[in-house]
């Protein structure tokens, strides 16, 4: 079905560009697979941003002088080339200071739409309806409760089943006429699920709620384009994607972006302000408040060029085949439970287990000891850890610089686990 | 001619204190009027048209400014009244394409302009683009609504 | 009275770190008298990112492996580091987008906490008043005319003369028994004028109210040390100081941190967290949402230890110089008005002018043109503008790398402007 | 003995199983009760004292994390009960020397500790050392519950 994949010498080459993945652990080479936390960045990227540091530091939108007027003509460079990454285009994508942040300006920028006297797209008050899942992140849900809490709308949930999987179905016994907006991950940073999100978002503009994708886990690994996805707002994170820290993107469909008013205040984002207030900007501007991360846009740039030349196709197929060696690779070893899509089932380039009668914890100290960087714990999904019953589990999440040996040596790390705590003997 | 010649030539320095046009329309006589500003500068202009059947009857425009945007007003002021809705939406197009696509512009486009023409020189200078497309973009506008009320 | 400055080889040696510094701008070597905009980054702070994006790209205060360990320890390290800088603890410091974040952050965090059920530090409602002043930063303008909006509360400003100065008496004057919050620049962005913290905090803590102090243009400049202020909060920004984009510092008292409700929410700041609702960590991880610019907050770091190997005090002195020199000269061209404090008077190393019957546009591309980066427009400050009935002025700002012969270059093309434009002749 | 067998010492692996007074204390015969939670990686102790003039009675525990916590629980409800109250913040004092200190504790400190000591490996692991001081700093709360309370 994925033809094209990345090859063995392509492989090599990408890995020499990361030099963390020479780095000793424990006395071990480094097996990082911990992608799903955060992204290695590799040198072409730390490159461009040093040179750019180095040469082209000045303030943009502001500065009327040459160096400002390159930095600036880089920085809105860089934002259209993040724009086409995604199928969206440049006046659609605003910077934020992580994803989280970007899913929060949502939700702050909605309940300030309701005080008005902006432009009302979204109502929402008693009896109007949010919908996320039982599987989300910290920062697809907190932001909801806090929207719910600050309109008097109601937060209802999409439940998950045993495995912590939801389907189309299920969402659309959570949408009726009163829902306003609807929000979930493309792809689940612990179960490793892919959304139906043709079905989520058919199902929410029949009633016309806006749709809110969390692409965290999904825009760093397959090609995206929310134009074609037809959602009304995403966000994703620079930093998951080879990219610096400190970006994160938020995507607003531009009749969306253009009725929201802005969640943060201050420079860059007006066009006459007064003592008793203060007309802004249109998007993209509007939504980036004070000095951005210019040099870091720049470099998460460079990051989308890096990934485009290796080809996304090419990422997700070489992660799909990871990600079933992986869960082929589990389902052998006796007392693992996987979380999200069963063996056989799609599922991203990462999996979730639980040991059985061992904590995340002590798995994830016997991995680090042999060089296997894993993460253990809720991975900010606790009402999913709950559901689950269970207080944390050990993460191994894989990316385009991942090799079948690295996954080896997690399966193999694994499958000592229990004996060395003496469990199940 | 140094770059800094090139943008500004004596033309516009003249421009920019000639001011044709300034204060040249009343609210009352105007037929369409349009404010815009730029908010990296400050710059800002209100233009007013009065239109006579097919054509610009009279401009007229108040606003402050850096010398670019001030003169690029004065030659809408001077040049524009008389002339076909029609020619002006094409002047507007042909400083379009002089000072925002970077020598796709040609000869004709420069004896369209006349004085306008002078800004050529602008297009090296990414951030003043702005400033001299200012009155052309409120112009446009008010265009757009006459003829939306057509 | 200030005796210990940057000697002219300590200077050569300071410039040397500052690649930027050599680039070439229309033909002449740059003469960059932007600081006030954004810094230049030395290569040392350049290095430690660099070093540290490739030896500890890992997730922090999340994972349990060893490189996620080394960088959670570096990064509090970092903390550390940067809250001594400035005279706070280490729990008192949170990272924020920049400084404008920061400021918003406490804007909406008051404005949340009236909504309960948190703690109540400071009621918010009809009757009661926020101050500031006519000479802010749209960054603290606009949050408070925004929390203003949204709690009902009354904004009031303390006016600023014909030059764009306000005094201790001013400020005393506007502040009575409802004040609740009052904030202020430390150093104007545009006047250069310091302001009298000790008078304003005294009128402040008279009346039980919160000051809020804007360190954008001091904590770079000048030892700073928040608790001897004795502010309750405060908020300035890496790029002004050495340091990368993307990262704002937010100092909150401890007091004032743990009473107070995050404005964002999502993952790293919670305790526990249901489908209903979530615990928050105590400060600093509450204001923190998300992963966090890691490798920015490291750089930051190393640049408050350039500054410091330099000496803030040397710093200061050296800036002190620039100014007076910057003023001094101003003083005796023709057709100038200098805004803020006038000459012989104290004031930062910064000075914006006006020069008559020339759009400030045209200085900077005057100045441009002889390779001298200036800064023209309203500097974030279209109030102040508006009072001092220009619509843009120019200003020149200096720091430890700015040279006598710099701020000669600009005095210099300044005084041939008004020639070239054919005014005052 | 490799880094990871010095943190998970047999008598660690042996306390994760034993779980020395786990639910040894109910709340009604408690003097004082703790819960105490570490966010990063879910280990939670609900901690209850009983209390006898200047003696600890009785420690019992609720919880759940991993087996350093649970180990460290464990040694908590086998060490403490009996000592007097003071004792036992000598002992909290020493562990919190030995695992946050790096090095600055004395073999007094590993005497007086007992079976505790064998967490001294843990100090290598710093993402740890919160795991295996969560019961004792429990406990360091109940005793300061009933000293404000004398
Ligand atoms: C006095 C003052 N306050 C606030 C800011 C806003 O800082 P930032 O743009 O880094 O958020 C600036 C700088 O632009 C400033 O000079
Ligand atoms: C699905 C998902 N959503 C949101 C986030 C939050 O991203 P960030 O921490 O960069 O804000 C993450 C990553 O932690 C994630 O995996």
């Amino acid at each position: 079905m994925q033809h094209q994949t990345i090859a063995p010498d392509a492989l090599d080459r990408i890995r020499a560009d990361f030099p963390e993945l020479a780095e000793q652990v424990q006395g071990h080479a480094l097996a990082y697979l911990d992608t799903g936390a955060t992204a290695l960045r590799p040198t072409p990227v730390l490159d461009a941003e040093r040179v750019f540091a180095q040469t082209r530091t000045a303030a943009v939108h502001r500065g009327a002088h040459t160096l400002a007027a390159l930095a600036t003509v880089a920085y809105e460079e860089a934002r259209e080339r993040i724009a086409a990454f995604v199928g969206a285009d440049a006046d659609e994508v605003s910077w934020t200071q992580n994803a989280t942040d970007a899913l929060n300006m949502i939700g702050l920028s909605l309940a300030r739409a309701q005080r008005g006297p902006h432009e009302q797209l979204v109502d929402l008050g008693p009896g109007d309806v949010i919908v996320t899942t039982e599987a989300e992140h910290h920062a697809n849900l907190l932001p909801w409760q806090d929207l719910a809490a600050a309109t008097g709308a109601t937060l209802r949930i999409i439940p998950v089943d045993d495995d912590g999987v939801w389907t189309a179905d299920d969402a659309r016994a959570a949408i009726d006429e009163r829902t306003r907006v609807v929000a979930f991950a493309h792809v689940g940073n612990v179960t490793g699920l892919v959304a139906p999100v043709a079905e989520v978002v058919a199902a929410a503009r029949a009633v016309g709620a806006l749709t809110v994708l969390d692409a965290c886990q999904s825009a760093p690994h397959i090609a995206l384009d929310l134009h074609a996805l037809d959602v009304d707002a995403a966000a994703f994170s620079s930093h998951k994607m080879l990219g610096p820290g400190g970006v994160g993107v938020l995507y607003l469909r531009r009749a969306l972006g253009l009725a929201l008013p802005p969640a943060r205040t201050g420079g860059s984002m007006i066009t006459t302000v007064t003592l008793e207030g203060a007309e802004w900007m249109p998007p993209p501007q509007r939504f980036e408040a004070g000095t951005q991360a210019v040099t870091q846009v720049v470099g998460l740039a460079a990051a989308t060029e890096y990934l485009d030349a290796v080809g996304l196709d090419a990422i997700a197929a070489h992660e799909h085949a990871l990600g079933q060696r992986l869960v082929d690779g589990l389902a052998t070893i006796d007392g693992i439970r996987i979380v999200g899509p069963q063996p056989g089932q799609e599922r991203a380039g990462l999996a979730s287990i639980v040991v059985d009668g061992v904590h995340a914890h002590d798995v994830g100290q016997l991995l680090d000891a042999q060089g296997v960087a894993a993460r253990v714990g809720h991975h900010c999904a606790q009402p999913l850890h709950r559901r689950l019953g269970v207080a944390a589990t050990t993460r191994a999440s894989t990316y385009l610089y991942t090799t079948e040996a690295e996954v080896d040596r997690f399966l193999d790390a694994v499958s000592g686990v229990r004996a060395y705590f003496g469990v199940g003997r | 001619m140094s770059g800094l010649d090139e943008l500004y030539q004596q033309i516009i320095l003249d421009h920019a204190k000639a001011r044709h046009g300034e204060g040249a329309l009343s609210a009352d006589a105007a037929h369409a009027e349009r404010f815009e500003r730029n908010p990296t500068c400050g710059d800002e202009i209100r233009l007013r048209i009065a239109i006579d059947g097919a054509h610009v009857d009279a401009v007229g425009w108040e606003g402050q400014g850096c010398s670019i945007s001030q003169a690029s007003a004065s030659i809408v002021g001077q040049d524009v009244p008389g002339l076909t809705r029609e020619d002006a939406q094409l002047r507007v197009d042909a400083m379009r394409r002089m000072l925002r696509t970077r020598g796709e512009h040609d000869d004709a486009d420069l004896d369209l302009l006349g004085d306008a023409s002078a800004f050529e020189g602008v297009a090296k200078f990414p951030m003043r683009v702005k400033c001299a497309m200012l009155p052309w973009v409120a112009l446009e506008d008010t265009l757009r609504q006459v003829t939306a009320r057509d």
